[in-house]
């Protein structure tokens, strides 16, 4: 028996080992692809801002600051990545700090207003990298949507975390669904909804939809917090 | 409050983004950019003797980063104002750079506008802060 | 004895899969960040190219041309780490053909005329990730080099395989290093060169330098080339 035990610990330290070695990697490669890309979206954007400042014609300013703003948006992207790539983020709190940078920003972007409540959560707990990357690229799809198609006027974020489940529930007050709006006759319709329902299950969890009374939609993710796996 | 020309020295090991900087740092009257240097090392033999009221420090840096050489600036003269300048958010490097003593923090992809109010504003106490860092801090 | 066979046999099996699950991350981590900023960037670039075909004022097409150009390189090196994570490229002759691009790249846009000797190579190998990283990384420094501070007119490049070491020597006709020159007084000097040697050491090879007669530097490259591992 004590020797039965001690090959499951050994077995448990390897892949724990190999866990390790994956994020490490995954963060190594992360970085150094980003520092590159990084410098070069810069120079880019420097260059754009230098030469929109000494031009006087319009259209070219116009254009300037267009690919200066696209060049910022990039490196937008480039930090999401870092973000989702640092082990270091691999707790429950760092998600909900993300979240909640990330709705803002959605928000502000689209003119909206944006109400956060996250009850003063005080818990924290490790999550997987798959936890933290599906759950977030769902919470993003579903905040997108509302912006683009809700007609809203505000949009209100709860998160919770209840025996053991994380959940982030998105309403707005907008239009709601129209009982037959996610498939159109002859349109084959978004893959926004159906990839947030794959991420939620990849992840053991759900996503429920409905709509509010007298006006607008709710969208809840929900999913069990599991142990880090890398 | 009199006319005060704001001076400016900017720490970049990449010579392309260092001359582009330099160059958007003509234009207002009220920033003054004295000069430009490479990297830490040089920072930290230059900038002592020859200080300005902001640095626009970069982050990462061949040899001593940019964060270690803050502390050492910092030490000779704790007046003086350091900015970073990231060429993309990483939140590690940044609170590490904060806790320095390094006033905020700018993206190299920033607006020419938002970085003469970065330089401005670490006058006036409003640090150039993204809103998600000054929520954590 | 059987027993025993059978441990070692499972445990190659798990690093095997070990390493397939490191490169399978790395390549997605690469294809990821190449579909989003391959998109973001065509559209920079488009931007900028229609900006610059309407604009008469010559300091604005200049710097469109030159924001053009920066977009181009910037894509190239997102091709260049996607090519670098992709394990399907994995062997000898991926990676000559892999130096064969990258140096004529090069040397193009330095305008210096390149001469490539493959000896007509016909042998393949499975080469590890590491290997391929570290040694087009040293090739690329030693030809930025080369473009940079030999004055050359030329470079030549011979790939050979000989027993089991891989080397790549890059030979130029222009002023040839100072004994001095690697640190000059008062200066700590260039970093890549140091780690040309690192890249090369840590592949368990070397890196060789000397000044050619009448005039030029030669710097092989050699490793011994070894069994993949991820
Ligand atoms: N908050 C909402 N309010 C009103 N309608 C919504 C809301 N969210 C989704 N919908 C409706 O559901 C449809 C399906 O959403 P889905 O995200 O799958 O596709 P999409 O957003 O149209 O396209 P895609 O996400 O692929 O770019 C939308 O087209 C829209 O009609
Ligand atoms: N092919 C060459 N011909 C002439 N001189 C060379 C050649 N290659 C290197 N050198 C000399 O060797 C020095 C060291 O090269 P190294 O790559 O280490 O530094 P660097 O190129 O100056 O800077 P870095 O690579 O860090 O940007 C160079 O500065 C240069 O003087
Ligand atoms: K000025
Ligand atoms: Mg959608
Ligand atoms: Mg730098
Ligand atoms: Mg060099």
């Amino acid at each position: 028996v004590l020797w039965a035990r001690a090959l499951v610990r050994r077995r448990i330290r390897r892949q724990l080992r190999h866990a390790r070695l994956l994020s490490d990697e995954r963060l190594r490669i992360a970085r150094d692809l980003h520092d590159d890309l990084g410098t070069r979206l810069s120079h880019i954007s420097l260059v754009g801002a230098n030469a929109e400042a000494v031009t006087a014609d319009p259209e070219s300013q116009a254009a300037f600051r267009q690919i200066r703003e696209l060049t910022g948006e990039l490196v937008g992207a480039l930090s999401e990545s870092v973000w989702m790539l640092n082990p270091r983020n691999s707790d429950l709190e760092s998600l909900i700090n993300y979240l909640c940078r990330l709705v803002s920003e959605l928000c502000r972007l689209a003119g909206i207003r944006c109400r956060i409540d996250d009850a003063g959560l005080e818990h924290n707990h490790p999550i997987s990298h798959e936890f933290r990357h599906n759950f977030s690229l769902a919470v993003k799809e579903t905040v997108n949507n509302a912006l683009r198609h809700a007609e809203a006027s505000e949009i209100l974020i709860k998160i919770r975390i209840d025996r053991g489940n994380f959940s982030v529930s998105i309403s707005d007050d907008g239009v709601g669904i129209r009982e037959d709006a996610e498939s159109p006759p002859g349109d084959p319709g978004g893959s926004g909804l159906e990839s947030v329902r794959q991420r939620m299950q990849s992840i053991g969890g759900r996503c429920g939809i409905s709509n509010l009374d007298p006006r607008g939609l709710r969208v809840v993710l929900t999913a069990p917090v599991l142990m880090r796996e890398g | 409050m009199a006319f005060h020309r704001k001076t400016v020295v900017v720490v970049e090991d990449d010579l392309r983004l260092q001359e582009q900087l330099v160059k958007i740092l003509e234009r207002p009257d009220d920033i003054e950019c004295l000069y430009a240097v490479s990297s830490g090392e040089e920072a930290l033999s230059r900038i002592p003797c020859d200080p300005p009221d902001v640095v626009l420090m970069d982050i990462k840096l061949p040899g001593q980063s940019g964060i270690d050489c803050i502390r050492s600036l910092k030490k000779g003269n704790p007046e003086m104002e350091v900015v970073m300048l990231t060429a993309y958010d990483e939140e590690d490097n940044i609170f590490r750079a904060l806790k320095e003593g390094a006033s905020g923090y700018l993206l190299k992809t920033s607006s020419p506008d938002d970085i003469f109010n970065a330089i401005r504003d670490v006058f006036s106490g409003g640090a150039p802060f993204s809103s998600h860092i000054a929520r954590k801090v």
